[in-house]
């Protein structure tokens, strides 16, 4: 098993570390893998301007800014991919006619920054108390120019592979919610990806669970 | 499109009777800044700074480019300041705001305009390639003064920054990567600082670093762009109730001991993490 | 069959019944679940139908290699301009490809004049993506000269009229006109290119691929080739792209919750897809 | 503590916690006369957390909710709200009380008014008011008299004072007078007399007798650190409060 330049196996996530409530916003999470790091915030359900508002149910609206640049077609795309992963999952339907606005910032790139992005809205919209009828979590895998699987790469390790894969899972079912996968690749080699992206994708619940635990423990003073 | 905050009129006439009074709603003095947090990040050129609950982050960035036609040996500094609907809920993207454009001058001013950075160390190659620095601000969350958080976070940022190193023969330039060479840091001539000001009750009373609701009910604002060799690089004040001459004077000397006051915060912030490396 | 009459075959539960067409405005959903629980679509065609696919070749004249494409309703017209420029710096012997989605308001109402929008943006970013990295052409086979000059293929990828579907009308449109294509010999002399009069030289690419759509309905129901009707009610669903080998280029998937049996019948259908449409562009050659 | 319906009491179900994220599915043995609360859902034929916090409920009704903290205020019928006027209209003002959609108040929601005495409200100003009618689908409804006893109760124009911005939990720990918030509200009553109107969208009205500004911004100061505290904490704030 080659182990990669930071010592990780193949199959080990870098350290999660999530913080959750630190802006003034609604509701607003970090969610970082290692060296990558994603801020978001979300402000809703609030006023909805007049040509967005939809009489049934809430209007999302997704802002991603990237850390260095203007915002371009690939941030245009990485807000369309939070927007239809979590329409699906955000119980609208409870608050016509407003808004939930979700920003996503990212605070440090070292690869699989959709992956973060997507982590960082789940505990974002949990901050915020928006009612969700299920939560997601994602995680991206590369295989690399011998054909291995390595799980959660950094930037350099994007670099020349065959192939870069994201996947998003939501808990209850642990179905598929979001799928990105780029480069050439087999039937095998993408339904192996997925069963690990699955298993990896539980683990990121556990820690999601944990964090939550964490701060319902500070706020009610229950040492556990 | 969320309408910015309002508070009620209560709360402005008591925060004006405390400013009047000389108290603040965090026990502040009138002339004092409120903590401040400096983190570098593992990359270089990467500052998050906290003032009070306004965060902002800044990453600064190079490039090789073409340099301008009439300033051909002269690297270029471009900054990005605009506001995220993070901290400015009503901002539209797209539209710049008329506060955002304010901020961007007053940045551009602090940061550009006054020469704080070396452009002709940028050179590489006379009218061929130029170091190009890219500075992009991120403004995360808004309680008041953010132009004073923003300036801080640029100038430590671009301190913070290291650029790869290169060998230049002739022609041919090669850019040696972090691992080949340690990379070599921009000069810096001074270190702008924004102190900003604001009054009420047409300049009679005044008070440093605003929270959001101070700004809110403030009727006259002023940002002073200083270095710590108490020489001024911009001053902006954009409207708002006159002023007398007497009050910018001991503004100015109030400015000089924060900005002072503010640099050692950096500079112990930048040997705190260059001791950690 | 759109016009059926509601009297007779959609069962009276429902106390009110109305004309078909006011029952599709105001319950889209119902109205398309009442087709699909008879195993049929709206517009008559099976599940697993794609609707009638023609392309011809170099439609534009002043284009260096054209494309249009039907599926069904939904046509989209690609050309490709080459031009010369200095290539990047940080990789100085390879062109550019830069493909660009332009979802006009004449394809359809629900597009605004002005910046492209978020469906344009993202159209072209997968391509853009699709491109790079399952590597269609290489690119250092567009350069002139190292360092100094190399080929900029624009592929302007025009939506003419959207029914659904647009992201495999472009994957077609696209491979076909970069099939297309004919470039003049060019050679660099002291800082010009020379390139001769008549256009012979044709892209050696690497590798052609195309793509099959499907949408996901009420969970279970894979619609292939969704149509305008189709695609906003089910949102988002699932692309699969395939290569002449069989061997997947991208899966790009959204929106709502599905299996992994139903990827792999996506993939396996993606397949099929793939002969039917070499077939059709070898069609497309002959016609020319 | 065993909790009685009408009052709105927080049930110390024992400190075992019970931590639900949205999605979790909640397995009820009885499901006759089954009462969910907020942050629970029905779906076909199993209950569904919405919202992450603690699962509690009162076995003897069969009641179930989960406890969850935010900033964002959802209308609830009866709730005691805090609202700044934001328009002056002919027969209503409107109220902004930090929800999606601002409150109606109608004029005539006031004690003893008829068409000619009308309450003088301006913009700006802070109101303290009763929620009569919240539903998802329309702007919810403020009043400032209770319709049965026409007595204002408290509610009206709050005068001058400050307001503290909270959690919406913190207001809900106040207005069920948890002991230890209120006998450190009591302490603090010692000391400077203070009148108080906790809105249940996580605005609190503080106003001392004396009007003088150190003090309030003191007792501001208190009650917003107590926010964080624990039960153990608090009692040490006491303390500390008297000298």
């Amino acid at each position: 098993m080659a182990t990669r330049a930071d010592k990780r196996s193949s199959s080990t996530i870098r350290p999660i570390s999530i913080t959750t409530s630190l802006l003034s916003r609604d509701g607003s999470a970090s969610f970082s893998f290692g060296n990558t790091k994603v801020i978001c915030s979300v402000n809703g359900p609030a006023e909805v301007k007049l040509r967005d508002e939809k009489l049934d149910k809430a209007t999302i609206d997704v802002v991603v800014r990237p850390l260095v640049g203007t915002p371009g077609t690939k941030d245009k795309t990485h807000e369309y991919i939070l927007r239809s992963t979590f329409e699906g999952v955000i119980q609208s339907g409870l608050h016509p006619r407003t808004q939930i606005q979700i920003v996503s910032q990212v605070m440090m790139d070292d690869g699989s920054i959709i992956a973060a992005a997507i982590n960082a809205t789940t505990m974002a919209l949990i901050d915020a108390g928006i009612p969700m009828k299920d939560i997601v979590a994602a995680i991206s895998c590369v295989i690399s120019k011998d054909d291995q699987i390595l799980l959660d790469p950094t930037l350099q390790e994007m670099e020349n592979v065959k192939s870069f894969h994201t996947f998003a899972f939501n808990k209850t079912s642990s179905s598929l919610l979001f799928c990105e996968s780029l480069g050439l690749f087999t039937d095998d080699q993408y339904f192996n990806c997925y069963e690990i992206c699955n298993a990896a994708a539980s683990a990121i619940f556990e820690k999601m669970r944990e964090a939550v635990t964490n701060k319902l423990q500070e706020e009610y003073h229950i040492e556990s | 499109m969320v309408k910015e905050f309002e508070s009620s009129i209560n709360e402005k006439d008591f925060i004006l009777q405390g400013i009047k009074e000389g108290l603040r709603l965090d026990n502040r003095d009138k002339y004092d800044f409120r903590q401040i947090g400096i983190t570098f990040g593992p990359d270089y050129g990467r500052s998050e700074v906290t003032l009070g609950n306004t965060r902002v982050l800044a990453k600064v960035s190079c490039e090789v480019t073409r340099p301008y036609q009439d300033r051909p040996a002269e690297g270029m500094i471009t900054l990005n300041t605009e506001l995220s609907p993070m901290a400015f809920p009503s901002v539209e993207p797209g539209r710049p705001s008329e506060e955002e454009i304010l901020v961007s001058r007053i940045l551009e001013k602090a940061i550009k305009r006054s020469r704080s950075i070396d452009t002709e160390g940028l050179c590489i190659v006379a009218n061929e390639k130029v170091w190009s620095i890219r500075v992009d601000m991120h403004f995360l969350d808004h309680d008041g003064n953010i132009i004073d958080a923003a300036c801080i976070a640029a100038i430590s940022a671009l301190a913070h920054f290291r650029r790869p190193d290169i060998t230049v023969i002739g022609e041919e330039v090669t850019i040696h990567s972090i691992e080949q060479r340690n990379p070599v840091p921009l000069s810096i001539h001074h270190m702008p600082i924004c102190v900003t000001f604001a009054f009420f009750e047409n300049g009679e009373y005044v008070v440093v670093d605003p929270t959001l609701q101070e700004e809110q009910i403030r009727q006259g604002d002023m940002t002073m762009t200083l270095n710590v060799h108490k020489e001024i690089c911009a001053l902006s004040k954009a409207g708002g109730t006159p002023l007398k001459m007497e009050t910018i004077i001991n503004c100015s000397q109030i400015a000089t001991t924060r900005a002072k006051w503010i640099t050692e915060q950096i500079q112990a912030a930048l040997d705190a993490e260059k001791s950690k490396k | 069959m759109s016009n059926v009459t509601n009297e007779n075959n959609i069962n009276l539960n429902t106390a009110i019944t109305f004309e078909a067409e006011t029952f599709r405005r105001i319950q889209p959903e119902e109205y398309l679940r009442r087709y699909i629980q008879q195993h049929v679509r709206p517009d008559g065609r099976s599940f697993n139908h794609f609707r009638k696919t023609t392309v011809n070749l170099s439609c534009i004249t002043t284009a260096d290699g054209s494309s249009m494409v039907r599926i069904g309703n939904t046509t989209v017209i690609c050309g490709i301009k080459a031009e010369v420029s200095e290539p990047n710096v940080n990789f100085p012997k390879e062109g550019y490809l830069v493909p660009n989605v332009d979802l006009s308001p004449i394809c359809s109402p629900r597009f605004k004049p002005g910046p492209p929008g978020e469906q344009a943006q993202v159209l072209s970013e997968n391509l853009n993506k699709l491109l790079k990295n399952s590597r269609v052409i290489d690119l250092e086979t567009l350069c002139i000269e190292e360092g100094k000059a190399a080929w900029v293929l624009f592929a302007d990828i025009v939506c003419v009229n959207y029914d659904g579907n647009v992201f495999d009308a472009c994957v077609i449109a696209l491979m076909s006109a970069l099939m297309n294509v004919r470039l003049p010999e060019a050679v660099y002399e002291d800082g010009l290119v020379k390139a001769t009069e008549e256009k012979t030289i044709i892209l050696d690419l690497i590798r052609i691929s195309y793509s099959a759509s499907f949408a996901m309905f009420d969970g279970h129901h894979l619609l292939v080739d969704p149509n305008e009707m189709e695609e906003s009610i089910t949102k988002d669903g699932i692309t699969v792209v395939v290569d002449e080998t069989g061997q997947l280029c991208n899966i790009w998937k959204t929106g709502s919750s599905c299996s992994s049996e139903q990827l792999k019948t996506c993939i396996s259908k993606a397949r099929d897809r793939y002969a039917d449409i070499t077939s059709i562009i070898e069609k497309a050659k002959q016609a020319i | 503590m065993t909790s009685n319906e009408d009052k709105m009491e927080i049930d110390h179900e024992g400190t075992e916690l019970d931590v639900v994220l949205p999605g979790d599915p909640i397995n009820i043995a009885r499901k006759d006369d089954l009462k969910l609360g907020p942050g629970l859902t029905l779906t076909q034929d199993s209950v569904i957390c919405i919202k992450a916090g603690l699962l509690k409920h009162f076995n003897k009704k069969n009641k179930w909710y989960v406890e969850s903290n935010q900033k964002r205020y959802i209308p609830a019928e009866g709730d005691p709200v805090i609202g700044i006027v934001t328009y002056k209209g002919g027969e209503y003002y409107r109220l902004d009380i930090g929800s999606a959609h601002q409150a109606i108040l109608p004029i005539l929601a006031f004690p003893n008014v008829n068409k000619k005495s009308r309450p003088i409200l301006n913009i700006g100003s802070l109101v303290y008011a009763r929620i009569t009618l919240a539903n998802k689908d329309m702007e919810p409804e403020v009043a400032c008299c209770n319709p049965k006893t026409n007595k204002d109760e408290g509610f009206g124009e709050l005068k001058n004072g400050f307001v503290i911005k909270c959690s919406l939990r913190y207001c809900r720990r106040i207005i069920s007078q948890e002991t230890e918030i209120c006998s450190l509200l009591k302490k603090l009553g010692e000391k400077h007399e203070i009148n108080l109107a906790i809105g249940m969208n996580g605005r609190i009205w503080i106003r001392l007798k004396s009007d003088d500004t150190r003090d309030t911004i003191y007792c501001y100061d208190v009650i917003k650190r107590a926010e964080n505290l624990d039960n153990d904490d608090i009692s040490e704030l006491i303390n500390s409060l008297n000298d």
